[in-house]
């Protein structure tokens, strides 16, 4: 690991949404009794991990598997339930709205869909000003408009569109400008929540060019959330991959892609089409994806995997340091169970 | 010999208030027993709009306003409405893209599959029935007696896009058109569906249009492979010729915008610009202003598409 | 199904055939059905309508205000306070009971109970049986309308109604609420017996065949009384010929049912006089006779009566109507708009005043519509008005509180007579005697004294003169404002004979109706 | 576009009301009994002087329905107001808070929204009614009935704002917002209100249709405004006992003013939805 | 499901609470019932003796605990209108209502069903638009003005429709609750008015209603696969647009129809229909003070279990939604 304090890290995270609804909608009668049950959502379970100054991690995972909400738990959207979110060494979940504010500056988000990031009412400026103006009251408005005009200029808008309405640019072109909007307040981390996967294939390309050329201009540090793992290879140094809302394996973006060593992030990988290879065998999953109200015991993957034994459904597996310098969540891994 | 489905010359328009405009502009292709064709390309490029001509369903307000459609030797785009419904589902038949979306969430998956049998063949619910099963365990779903009772949203998306593949094979199709199939799914899930789709069009000898964004998808897939820009095929040639040797610029810079193609860091190589909207297509070559080799030329004449190398067909003035 | 229909079809028939059997049935659709069968519970004019069918008082008035014998065939006067009352023999109860001089004696000591009529009772002293068909009825004074009185006595059938009910209480409980014996059941001598009731929606009457008054040309077999409430609903019935006969016709509507070549309207002039009284305890300026006297000039009653009552109410300057006994001829209506504003210029109010004013919405003929124009007229000698009409069940809480400075009230005498006007309405307000109970803020000794004398004055011609004193006063005092009286109108069927039942008081005979 | 301006003119009309009519219905001095019920100029018996006649009082009918007119679009407009204003508020408030706030506020408007408006309306009505005297009644009819129809109807705003609050707040333009660390009334009254006007705006022109319909009705069953500053319902409840006479126009005329009145605002809502939300408005 | 009916029945409770609590503090506002049952003549001494036997003299919270109690039992108190037990007489006045409201509700369906999806098929053709225009002209239109029109024209002018009242009819169960109109002609001619003025304002609503949700459910992709499936179109818009338009209109129909509820007041005041609009309009009139409470309870309660009927409905109609409210 690496000596310097990492610049985010999150430890023991878990977040689970109550979904049951008013008081009464939470009484049942089963077997002829009265019960209070609850309906959770238990998106992100015991997850910790680190991100190091000026690396992008990424964190993969299919749909549901709570990377969207891990990312918005460390934005401080949602308080996590338990764990804690630090900022080079500060904790930051359980902040005030106001103690909240300087990490705002420094943490900033970038979203998945274009059409939606942008509030449809403001211009370019408005949406660009609003957050300067808010952290930096003192800012003269040309001040203001001159770094505007700066992002705007670095994220390849041309900044005469400045009194444009969103609906009026291309999904590339607000996908720009929603980037304008993290940077503008020159923030040291970005949480990127699939910036490219509402893109076509060659917007996609300009988009992620823009975002390793920023990352290196600014010297930033990415959390790139993705389903996309063509993406990820390209982009990250390290990655995390989530199954239901735990964290199954982590591992430099080489190690992963050749040589992943989870039974879930195998056969993730086996089934990426490449393009010009013809169908290799991939590993067939067992079973259908649990839903994360009903969480498995045990490892969560046992259901599908066709490693699992009883120790697997019995016991949740720790996450556990590998040689390479990568952690895994799995007793076949641990017991060294032969995997084909 | 004849083909199963001959496209040619096809061009569909949306009539629009302020003028009819051009989704599909001259696109031809043909299609063998048992052959899987890729149509290739990003959102606006006519590929969808192309598979549902084929069977006549496109949205309105758009129509086919030129060229012919031949089906198993029958011109199918003369056909009224009825004698189409004779094809629908039954010759050819339908994936749509979210499998969400696409199953009535009223109705059961039993009633979805049964009133399509009946809808094609003479036949009573309890034979319907059996034959719904059969289906229902040729794309490998488990329990399918109960799946037939239950309603599409008590089944995940995985799940259901096996329904309606098994929807589609129910009536022994000649042609399956699957749009964008594995879009709205998973990775894991995508490489099953796919799999899948695979190796029933080799057991039962059936055709497959695969319509998709998606290149590794396709290459996997596929034999064939036809690449849209702005309403037109730009390229059209074998599988493996075109991802590996492709011809066309724009399927150059497609192939070279995927990261995975690509060595991890390095800059993705890629096209400036974006695809134009079908009301304002370029004049002569669509893809010129966003082309590194245009010339004069390609301002100016629309290029026709014709065989380059080794097989591949592709529409451009310079290569 | 089959079934169903089946059941349908013969309901429907036998429903159709029972209807044609019934050849001289009469629909009938009033604003109001009786609140009870129960002539005794309620002192209204719905219910002694509903007395006048299926009861029989001892008289009854005429259309020519005189006295027709029922129930009593003859009466003499046996001294200043007894008559003695000869009852008619032979007439049966619709239980089958013989009617004799218990029944009265017993009906009139019930009605004593009942606190409507006991304040109409109050002169008399009682009753004495001298034997079945003699009864003798003592008042405590001297009383000069004893016989007017005596239209009020119906006999009720003093068997049918002794005893306990289903419930254990005696069915001869006059009862305001809840359930009483009287109030579904009936025995009375009239020409029709209740057969069916259902308050609000409908009440049947069917002709009593062993009716004592074999002479009447009645000849209706069968009564359908629906209560209409709604003006125009109720016209609509009449004309589209779902009802045959309708009371009241508003006013608006005279001429189209008139015109109507299936229908005809029947109007009669009623005694009911319908007057604003202005509240000088309230308006200071009131106190002033000139103002009050502009008031009544600016007031164009006979505007209203022609316009809003479409010249079916009579135009009206004193209390009592012509025929009774204080009518003064020489008192008219006197609407001069110049001379009021002269008048308000010499009180001093030439720039006028604000006052409030109340009325009720559903009480009298176009109650809120005359409140409005008079309102509007007063806006011409620059007295603005701030009017408020309300139903009746708010109103006469208002009106117990004098809650504004003009208030409409009107009156119908009970005994047919002027001096009760001037009991209720302008004598001075007084808690103890209940004189001047509805009096809103006029007060003249000299009016109060008159009145009382009156009462006991049995030498009618003197009687008279003091009444007729009574309404010059008050007509030079301007103490109201008088608008007119109240006609009452009948719609019916062209082949129906309505002219001759009906009456001042507002009593339509059915008993006596012909229908052709 | 017609509607508009057919709706325009009447709003002219409305706010001119004193200058144009022939003359003021509501003064004394101009009314006379005994011209009550005149036809109107084109009918036998009618007069110049009253080009659509007279009512039963001896107002002119044209005067009146432009006065009455203005009354039912003080309270048509003064009403959806303040069911807007209220509907806006708790709406916007339940819809972004969620939780407690929304179960709570929603209940309340369940509860009111269960029982139909019109019964509300009545109720609320015969209450204020009773609770003021007869002096101030006249003048406060109007603010009353406003109020009236303004809190019976509250909850259909409540409800459509909620639920474009609830569509809108999800989306990541708000939680963009929320990055920025701006406080939560600034978000919820600068982005998420603005984006979720557009249905106001479609359920106000409806909604101000159905205000005067339901003044109309109160009108109507005499809870309404009082007859000596009537409203177009008012009015053709007055007017309505002389159908049958033969003085139709006391009734007609103020009936065809209201009901092409609400066709023409109805009519611009319908284009408002259209153009706005077509998905609006499913109850 | 069970806390579901749970949650109405305390909604329920707490509405009829509510309501007769707010009624009972405007009680003695609303007029003095004392005044209708009397006579002119009776002395403000002998009123006040009849008040204190009623009861009304008591203090407001003597009175409501009382009424409270009593509503406990079953007892509504007594209208002295009727002078009937005021539950008794909304009961039997209920079903003039109901069946009214069933006409209009027949009414409704038959029209605007077929209409509302005639217009989305063919949104261009000659009979949508007539539909369209006219029912834009019908919501504007105030009930009250189309039921005097319709009586001055059926009634006064053509004289082939009665003009008032239930006309004949039959008691269903022989014990004088349930007189219906239906089995007999006479009762149902007397139907037809006053349920076509009522339907006036919801026709147009329902088959706009029905006219979007189609145009809508036709947009949708399992639709597009119906046809892609090669169904018959009978078979696409009866079958599979029409039981997805039909769910969204079933709820909607559910509160519209408490909202003709109310319209039935002034429909049955118009008609002089004697269900329990008219007389609740009585007894506001005439200060039935305890029958307004009591109809006032009775509507909160049939109101919350009309909702709840329809939810339950909509939820055994739509598969998606076992039972609204829980997700």
């Amino acid at each position: 690991m690496n000596t310097e304090q990492p610049l985010v890290s999150i430890n023991n995270v878990v977040k689970h949404f109550d979904i049951s609804g008013g008081l009464l909608d939470q009484f049942s009668f089963k077997g002829g009794k009265l019960r209070r049950e609850k309906t959770t959502v238990k998106a992100v379970n015991d997850v910790s991990l680190f991100v190091n100054k000026g690396e992008t991690l990424s964190v993969v995972g299919e749909s549901g598997c709570g990377k969207s909400t891990l990312a918005r738990v460390i934005m401080g959207l949602y308080p996590p339930n338990s764990g804690q979110v630090l900022y080079e060494g500060q904790r930051i979940d359980n902040l005030s709205h106001n103690q909240w504010l300087p990490f705002r500056k420094k943490m900033q988000m970038i979203f998945q869909d274009p059409y939606a990031s942008l509030n449809p009412r403001k211009t370019v400026r408005q949406t660009l000003e609003e957050p300067l103006r808010f952290h930096n009251p003192s800012m003269t408005s040309a001040e203001a408009a001159d770094k505007i005009a700066e992002v705007m200029e670095q994220v390849g808008v041309d900044p005469v569109w400045i009194t444009r309405y969103p609906h009026e640019f291309s999904g590339g072109q607000r996908q720009r400008i929603s980037i304008a909007r993290g940077l503008i307040l020159d923030p040291q981390f970005i949480v990127a929540d699939e910036p490219v996967s509402a893109l076509d294939v060659s917007i996609q390309a300009q988009i992620l060019n823009l975002l390793m050329e920023l990352a290196q201009k600014r010297d930033l540090t990415y959390l790139f959330i993705t389903h996309d793992l063509s993406v990820v290879n390209h982009i990250s140094d390290r990655v995390a991959v989530l199954y239901l809302g735990t964290l199954c394996e982590l591992a430099s973006t080489h190690d992963l892609f050749y040589e992943p060593r989870h039974p879930y992030t195998r056969a993730l990988f086996s089934a990426i089409p490449k393009v010009g290879e013809k169908r290799a065998k991939h590993i067939k999953l067992k079973g259908e994806v649990p839903t994360p109200v009903h969480l498995p015991t045990g490892c969560v993957f046992h259901g599908r995997c066709v490693y699992a034994n009883e120790r697997c459904v019995r016991e949740v597996p720790a996450l556990v340091k590998l040689s390479n310098g990568g952690f895994v969540a799995c007793h076949g891994v641990e017991e060294n169970r032969p995997m084909a | 010999m004849t083909h199963l489905l001959e496209v040619r010359d096809l061009e569909v328009k949306f009539a629009l208030r302020s003028g009819d405009i051009t989704a599909i502009d001259g696109v031809s292709f043909t299609l063998n027993q048992g052959e899987r064709l890729g149509i290739v390309g990003e959102s606006g490029a006519g590929k969808s709009v192309t598979g549902f001509s084929i069977i006549n369903l496109i949205s309105k307000p758009g129509f086919i306003s030129k060229g012919s459609i031949h089906f198993e030797g029958k011109c199918i785009s003369d056909y009224t409405g009825s004698q189409m419904r004779k094809i629908r589902g039954n010759r050819i038949a339908m994936i749509f893209q979210d499998p969400m979306m696409t199953l009535n969430p009223v109705f059961t998956i039993g009633f979805q599959m049964i009133e399509t049998l009946q809808a094609h063949r003479n036949i009573s619910k309890a034979d319907a029935r059996a034959i719904a099963l059969e289906k229902l365990r040729k794309v490998q779903i488990p329990s399918p007696e109960e799946r037939l009772d239950q309603y599409p949203h008590e089944l995940s998306g995985g799940m259901r896009q096996r329904i309606i593949i098994a929807i589609s094979l129910l009536a022994d199709p000649a042609i399956i058109i699957a749009d964008e199939p594995t879009t709205a799914l998973d990775v894991t899930i995508q490489a099953e569906i796919m799999d899948l789709l695979q190796e029933l069009c080799e057991t039962e000898n059936m055709a497959l249009i695969l319509i998709t964004h998606d290149l590794g998808v396709v290459s996997q897939v596929t034999e064939k492979i036809a690449v849209m820009y702005a309403g037109k095929i730009i390229e059209f040639g074998p599988t493996d010729k075109v991802v590996h040797t492709p011809v066309h610029p724009y399927t150059i810079g497609l192939i070279g915008s995927i990261p995975g193609a690509t060595v991890p860091g390095e800059e993705l190589r890629q096209i400036p610009g974006m695809m134009p909207t079908l009301s304002n297509i370029p004049e002569g070559c669509a893809f010129n202003p966003r082309c590194e080799l245009c010339e004069p030329i390609c301002t100016q004449k629309t290029p026709e598409l014709e065989e380059k190398q080794n097989g591949i067909l592709a529409a451009c003035h310079m290569k | 199904m089959k079934k169903l229909v089946l059941l349908a079809l013969s309901l429907f028939l036998v429903i159709s055939f029972t209807v044609s059997a019934g050849a001289k049935t009469l629909k009938v659709g009033l604003d109001a059905d009786p609140v009870s069968l129960d002539p005794q519970v309620q002192l209204s004019g719905g219910m002694l309508q509903l007395s006048h069918w299926v009861f029989d008082p001892l008289v009854r008035w005429t259309q020519e205000m005189t006295f027709e014998p029922r129930l009593a065939t003859k009466w003499e006067r046996l001294d200043e306070l007894t008559m003695r009352f000869t009852l008619r023999q032979g007439v049966k109860f619709h239980s089958g009971n013989t009617f004799t001089a218990k029944d009265v004696k017993w009906s009139f000591d019930r009605m004593r109970t009942s606190v409507d009529f006991k304040g109409l009772l109050d002169p008399f002293e009682g009753c004495t049986i001298v034997d079945d068909y003699t009864i003798d009825v003592k008042t405590k004074k001297p009383y000069a309308l004893l016989l007017n009185m005596a239209t009020y006595f119906f006999a009720m059938d003093s068997e049918f109604y002794t005893g306990t009910d289903a419930n254990g209480q005696p069915k001869d409980a006059v009862l305001k609420i809840g359930e009483s014996f009287a109030l579904n059941n009936e025995s009375g001598t009239g020409p029709f017996r209740a057969t069916k009731r259902e308050l609000g929606v409908v009440l049947e009457m069917e002709r009593f065949t062993d009716y004592w008054d074999t002479k009447s040309p009645g000849n209706v077999t069968k009564i359908i009384l629906t209560p209409i409430k709604e003006n125009a609903t109720r016209v609509a019935a009449l004309l589209s010929g779902d009802v045959d006969f309708i009371s009241p016709v508003p006013p608006q509507d005279f001429s189209r049912v008139d015109s109507d070549d299936k229908v005809k309207l029947v109007n009669i002039s009623g005694g009911r006089i319908i007057t604003f009284q202005m509240n000088q305890k309230r308006v200071e300026a009131f106190k002033d006779v000139r103002v009050r006297q502009a008031i009544v000039h600016a007031v164009n009653n006979t505007g209203i009566v022609q316009q809003i009552m479409k010249g079916t109410a009579t135009v009206a300057a004193q209390q009592g109507p012509r025929g009774y006994a204080g009518y003064k001829e020489s008192l008219t209506p006197r609407y001069d708009l110049a001379k009021a504003k002269m008048l308000m210029k010499e009180a001093g109010f030439e720039k006028g005043f604000e006052i409030t004013m109340m009325a009720p919405n559903d009480r009298y003929v176009n109650d809120a519509k005359i409140a409005e124009a008079v309102a509007q007229m007063l806006g011409k000698i620059n007295i603005k008005v701030h009017l408020k009409t309300m139903p009746k069940a708010q109103y006469w809480n208002e009106f117990d509180a004098r809650a504004a400075d003009m208030m409409m009230i009107g009156w119908h005498s009970d005994t047919e007579d002027s001096g009760n006007f001037s009991e209720f309405l302008m004598m001075c307000e007084n808690k103890e005697t209940g004189y001047g109970q509805y009096n809103s803020g006029y007060c003249n000794p000299k009016i109060d004294e008159l009145t009382v004398a009156a009462q006991s004055e049995t030498n009618l011609e003197k009687r008279a003169a003091m009444l007729q004193e009574i309404e010059q006063i008050l007509y030079d005092d301007a103490a109201f404002v008088p608008l007119h009286w109240q006609n009452h109108s009948y719609g019916a069927k062209k082949n129906i004979q309505v002219k001759p039942i009906i009456n001042v008081m507002n009593f339509p005979y059915f008993g006596d109706l012909v229908v052709e | 576009m017609a509607s508009f301006i057919v709706l325009v003119i009447f709003l002219i009309l409305a706010i001119t009301a004193p200058w144009i009519s022939p003359m003021n219905p509501y003064d004394s001095h101009n009314i006379d009994i005994m011209n009550s019920e005149i036809p109107p100029m084109w009918m036998e018996g009618g007069s110049p002087e009253f080009i659509l006649g007279t009512d039963n009082m001896g107002r002119d009918m044209l005067s009146t329905m432009f006065y009455g007119l203005r009354t039912s679009i003080i309270i048509g407009i003064g009403a959806v107001s303040l069911q807007a204003f209220i509907g806006i508020v708790l709406g916007l408030s339940a819809g972004y808070m969620g939780g407690k706030t929304d179960a709570i506020l929603m209940r309340i408007a369940d509860i009111q929204f269960s029982f139909p408006y019109l019964m509300v309306a009545i109720f609320i009505g015969a209450v204020f009614q009773l609770l003021f005297g007869v002096g101030s009644y006249e003048r406060l009819a109007i603010p009353l009935l406003t109020l009236i129809i303004g809190l019976s109807n509250w909850p259909m705003f409540a409800r459509t704002i909620r639920a474009s609050v609830m569509g809108e707040k999800n989306k990541e333009y708000v939680e963009a917002a929320r990055v920025i660390g701006l406080p939560r009334f600034t978000i919820m009254f600068r982005h998420v209100l603005p984006n979720s006007l557009t249905s106001v705006m479609v359920i106000f022109t409806i909604q101000v249709a159905s205000a005067i319909q339901s003044e109309a009705a109160l009108s109507f069953l005499g809870l309404g405004m009082p007859v000596t500053r009537p409203s177009l319902g008012s009015l053709i409840r007055a007017g309505q006992e002389y159908i049958f006479s033969g003085s139709w126009w006391i009734t007609i005329f103020p009936g065809l003013w209201l009901v092409v009145f609400v066709l023409v605002i109805n009519l611009l809502g319908d284009w408002l939805r259209d153009v706005l939300n077509p998905k609006l408005y499913k109850g | 499901m069970f806390a579901f009916i749970i949650r109405r029945i305390i909604q329920a409770v707490v509405v009829m609470m509510v309501i007769s609590l707010v009624g009972f503090s405007i009680k003695s506002k609303i007029g003095d019932p004392v005044r209708d049952l009397v006579g002119e003549r009776v002395t403000p001494e002998e009123r006040a003796q009849i008040a204190d036997k009623m009861g009304l003299n008591d203090p407001f919270l003597i009175q409501y605990t009382r009424f409270v109690k009593q509503a406990l039992k079953g007892d509504l108190g007594r209208s002295f209108i009727y002078n009937k037990p005021a539950l008794e007489v909304i009961v039997r006045h209920a079903p003039a209502t109901l069946e009214l409201l069933i006409g209009t509700a027949l009414i409704i369906i038959f029209v605007s069903l077929p209409l509302g999806i005639q217009s989305a098929l063919q949104p261009r053709s000659l009979l949508s638009r007539f539909t369209m225009s006219f029912s834009t002209l019908g919501v504007s239109m105030p009930v009250f003005l189309t039921a005097i029109l319709l009586i001055y024209l059926f009634a006064v002018n053509l004289q082939i429709l009665p003009s008032y009242g239930r006309g004949e009819t039959v008691d269903l169960f022989g014990n004088g609750y349930w007189k219906t109109g239906f089995l007999t002609h006479d009762g149902r001619m007397h139907l037809i008015l006053p349920c076509l003025s009522l339907s006036s304002i919801m026709l147009p609503l329902f088959i706009r209603l029905i006219r979007s949700e189609m145009m809508e459910v036709l947009e949708t992709e399992y639709i597009k696969y119906a046809w892609a499936k090669g169904l018959s179109p009978a078979r696409i818009w009866m079958v599979h647009a029409f039981k997805n338009t039909l769910l969204p209109v079933i709820t909607v129909f559910g509160v519209q129809m408490g909202i003709t509820f109310a319209f039935t007041i002034l429909t049955e005041l118009v008609f002089q229909w004697q269900g329990m609009g008219f007389i609740f309009l009585e007894a506001v009139e005439r200060s039935d003070i305890s029958l307004l409470i009591a109809y006032l309870v009775v509507v909160a309660g049939v109101f919350v279990l009309v909702n709840t009927v329809v939810d339950i409905i909509y939820g055994f109609i739509n598969p998606t939604i076992r039972i609204a409210g829980t997700r």
